[in-house]
């Protein structure tokens, strides 16, 4: 995989440099450690914010989706690296406005760590924090051990659920309810064709054969449940759906999202071939699919491969996901 | 005997330069089981250090927890943030010393790995620095030679660990295939106790 | 390059079935060739329609900009074919509101001959057409020969302004002179890392070694102006910006919009690392920026690389870009 | 000597099978200097015209008429809608016929050639099938056998050409590079042309 880069040392501050220079109408740089992204225009003032953060190269997570009815700041570290607890301290003094802060991001054990120590930080400023954590991958760990899952792009429905009821002026606790609610509705699933390059490490994150293919990798490369021939995309869609129906079983008159999701290079003309399939199961289930989100919403920056995730809704979580939001990668209403 | 600033400066030197020295060997040992950083973050961490430490105070509680911002600034690797809640266990009880009685170390080390367990949320025996934290915290209680049995505590933990599976933190995803394979922490922990102690 | 695919023979029928399948409050299947996309709702009757066509493997170019404020049809053929004349026409038909058609594409000679055909055949049914061709790649002929050069990514600001002339009431002539205005307006060049792979053919466009780049490439792989090592990210932006501005010299005070454009799987984390300089460069003209647009606007699939296009604005042009706009894709306002 | 909707049947068979047979060298002529389609575009096209030329009707006008339609459906490839073109200029002349004169070939292939040449706003000389039709025009106008004379017009050309650079179509972009290298288009008529007139 080839990158188009300068020392790789500097890649995320000129990525974010980029990014503030050309949406400066969603996008600020908060405080000095030069990681932390605050929106342009703060929320309201007495909203309860919302903060998230995580490794970089995974646009438009994390920091894409810091703007109106999602989130308030992000903290964001190297390639695939943890942020550190003094930076995810100074996305949370962003994102407070005297109503609490939710800590709303993917089950990493580094990114939990470092949220913890941040917390115990701004602690001392009298700035209340909760925590919910996704951990959307059923991949990564079996049912019984649900809460070991990590977090992979069901955060998406997170940040939008959560960023809702906060701009609806719902407090702290509620806020926490109702992104834990989004949290545990939510279940993914990914596949990887190819790997990507950590510009740091200058080379790929794993190998794997021109034919082969590997189900469950985690966006980082982590191993998944089986690798082996390419197959077909109806196949492919098969088996992710047959695992999240398994994970979350759909009855007669459930109201589902879904997202199908490019991890990078894997353009939307194969998005819209699988989700062929995704619609006809989810169909056969009973269910109803509600705004199907078909795009790059979580990605590994080049890698190819594609992700599903599900979102089970009830009528709370259905009326805040359709509510407005708006960031350069994601509007609604 | 007594540990001071200057026992402090002069460890610091070594674990820095054993951090260079063993750069690709954590990467590699990290980049079997997890991500592949453990090199990064152990040199980017002790380079931090040694950049401040002229300017370390004489009150060896700030001069660690000092250190213990160093770790937390440079980088949000696990076990950056780790040494870090390790560090400030120990800072918080020196704190307004000059000195530490070696007798306190076996205690200060128990304490730093329960903090570090409490942040971790992970169990003792899940082949992890903490089981490196551990041997030493019991190996040293007591002793004769307490740097000795230091350096012996943590070579002890690498043996007895090797053949278990991991179960925390990246490495867990491997599950039985990381029977066999050392832990890059406990690898980084080996490295930093032989070097504070002079082995 | 590795494609989830099922039979390839089917990619184009799946996609297109798919993306329906997954928007379908913008975009329906018209007629009965299976390859004409037009608007979910018809646009306004009396309104002048637009229309656009071309190969397969480029999106959100064609299909994806069917919608609100942008086009009303676009006839699609294989991948990285053109449609039949058949099926422009139908398109064409799809299109008409009885105030007239403008067919609005790219240069490359299969379109042109197919749309002049299919301009034909709606002739005898009282159609009216106009054209304007796209031929905004400056590495595909020298400023002598202009008329010659292919059209690619300049085709979206085209889209975009005649769109918001049609929308506001304007007579087929005056769309047509207004496109024909943002045609003029618009020069790109493309630089590709990787190549991509056409479902049917099964193999890569072209062959390029691992550290290798080429400036000046066409979007279906044709050859460029240099292929050599890959520079770094300042050094590639700086190029690009060179040979854009050498065709189209800015001067104090003048008006721009930007477009950084990934090929496909570049990510967007490369693209804000150019963009850095791409501003930097426009600024140093004197020029301003007007809606830069980074992201992906018009790809080749899994192709590793990226275009800049740069859109000269006067007050007219200004006004109908910054118009609102709504498709799968892209919104404006 | 007449052309009649026999006459025509045969040929189809012929050109019909030409054109799988040369799959594989149209692809990659094309390939080389194109996009690569040529083959499936020609292949596709005659069978089109293969699965309905039992339903073609006497009027060999109208029969010629419907071969176009076949082309101008089954792919919008460049090759396609200029034999489309090629096609219907000769149906527009022939309609209500029920056979061609042979004599009127040349003229009928020179006013297709003139059609085409307008559709694809190229000039003769370019290096394209205008050029092999341009040669199969001229050399049986007022030949004895004109077959012979057709089969031996494309040879000519594809001869006369190979050396000069293309200027038109994708194969522009190459330009001094396709000097020694065939026109696709032109390998495709030399086929169609040998295969309709039996050689
Ligand atoms: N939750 C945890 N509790 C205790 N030790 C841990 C935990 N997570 C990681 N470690 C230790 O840290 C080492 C990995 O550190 P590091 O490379 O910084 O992790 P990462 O890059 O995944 O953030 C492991 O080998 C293990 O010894
Ligand atoms: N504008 C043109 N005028 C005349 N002949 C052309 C023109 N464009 C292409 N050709 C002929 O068609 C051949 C290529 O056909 P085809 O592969 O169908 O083109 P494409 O795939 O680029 O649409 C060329 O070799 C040339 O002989
Ligand atoms: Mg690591
Ligand atoms: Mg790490
Ligand atoms: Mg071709
Ligand atoms: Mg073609």
């Amino acid at each position: 995989m080839k990158k188009i880069l300068n020392n790789p040392e500097n890649y995320v501050d000129e990525m974010l440099a980029g990014m503030t220079a050309a949406h400066p109408e969603y996008y600020r740089l908060h405080g000095d450690s030069g990681k932390v992204v605050a929106r342009a225009k703060a929320g309201k003032s007495g909203k309860v914010g919302i903060v998230t953060g995580g490794g970089s190269g995974h646009l438009p997570v994390f920091t894409g989706y810091v703007g109106e009815g999602l989130l308030d700041a992000c903290a964001i570290g190297d390639v695939f690296a943890s942020p550190s607890a003094e930076q995810m301290a100074d996305a949370i003094r962003a994102a407070d406005s005297s109503a609490g802060v939710l800590r709303l991001y993917g089950n990493y054990g580094g990114d939990v760590m470092n949220f913890d120590m941040a917390g115990e930080l701004v602690e001392f400023e009298d700035i209340t924090c909760t925590t919910v954590l996704l951990a959307d991958d059923v991949a990564s760990a079996p049912p019984e051990e649900a809460e070991k899952r990590r977090g992979v792009a069901g955060m998406v429905y997170a940040f939008k659920i959560a960023g809702a009821a906060a701009e609806e002026g719902r407090d702290l606790d509620a806020v926490t309810a109702v992104a834990q609610k989004a949290a545990d509705a939510c279940r993914s699933i990914g596949a990887a064709l190819s790997p990507c390059t950590v510009p740091q490490a200058g080379k790929p994150t794993f190998e794997i054969a021109d034919d082969e293919m590997e189900m469950g990798m985690g966006i980082h490369g982590e191993p998944g449940v089986w690798r082996g021939k390419l197959k077909t995309a109806d196949d492919i869609a098969g088996e992710m759906m047959d695992r999240l129906l398994a994970d979350m079983p759909l009855t007669n008159g459930d109201r589902v999202s879904v997202m199908v999701n490019s991890l990078g290079a894997t353009p939307p003309e194969e998005l819209y071939i699988l989700y062929r399939m995704v619609k006809s199961r989810l169909e056969d289930a009973g269910a109803t699919i509600v705004m199907p989100l078909v795009g790059r919403y979580a990605t590994s920056m080049e890698m190819a491969g594609v992700s599903f995730t599900l979102c089970k809704l009830d009528d709370e979580l259905e009326k805040l996901l359709n509510a407005p939001c708006d960031c350069a990668f994601w509007r609604v209403g | 005997m007594t540990i001071t600033r200057d026992t402090l400066l002069a460890a610091i030197d070594r674990i820095t330069a054993a951090m260079e020295r063993d750069f690709d060997m954590l990467n590699s040992a990290d980049g079997a089981l997890g991500d592949g950083d453990l090199g990064v973050t152990m040199t980017r961490g002790m380079r931090a250090i040694t950049a401040m430490k002229d300017d370390l105070p004489n009150d060896i509680g700030m001069a660690l927890f000092q250190c213990a911002q160093a770790f937390t600034k440079s980088s949000g690797s696990s076990y950056g943030t780790l040494m870090a809640t390790g560090l400030m266990s120990a800072a918080k009880t020196l704190r307004g010393e000059e000195s530490i009685d070696t007798a306190n170390v076996p205690e200060l080390i128990a304490a730093a790995r329960d903090k570090m367990q409490e942040r971790g949320k992970a169990e003792l025996g899940g082949k992890t620095v903490l089981d490196s934290l551990d041997y030493v915290a019991k190996a040293t209680d007591g002793a004769d030679d307490m740097a000795q049995a230091a350096a012996d505590a943590v070579d002890q933990a690498m043996v007895d660990f090797r053949d278990k599976p991991a179960t925390v933190g990246r490495a867990r995803i491997f599950g039985e295939k990381s029977i066999g394979m050392d832990d890059p922490g406990m690898l980084a922990m080996q490295s930093v106790v032989k070097a504070a102690t002079g082995r």
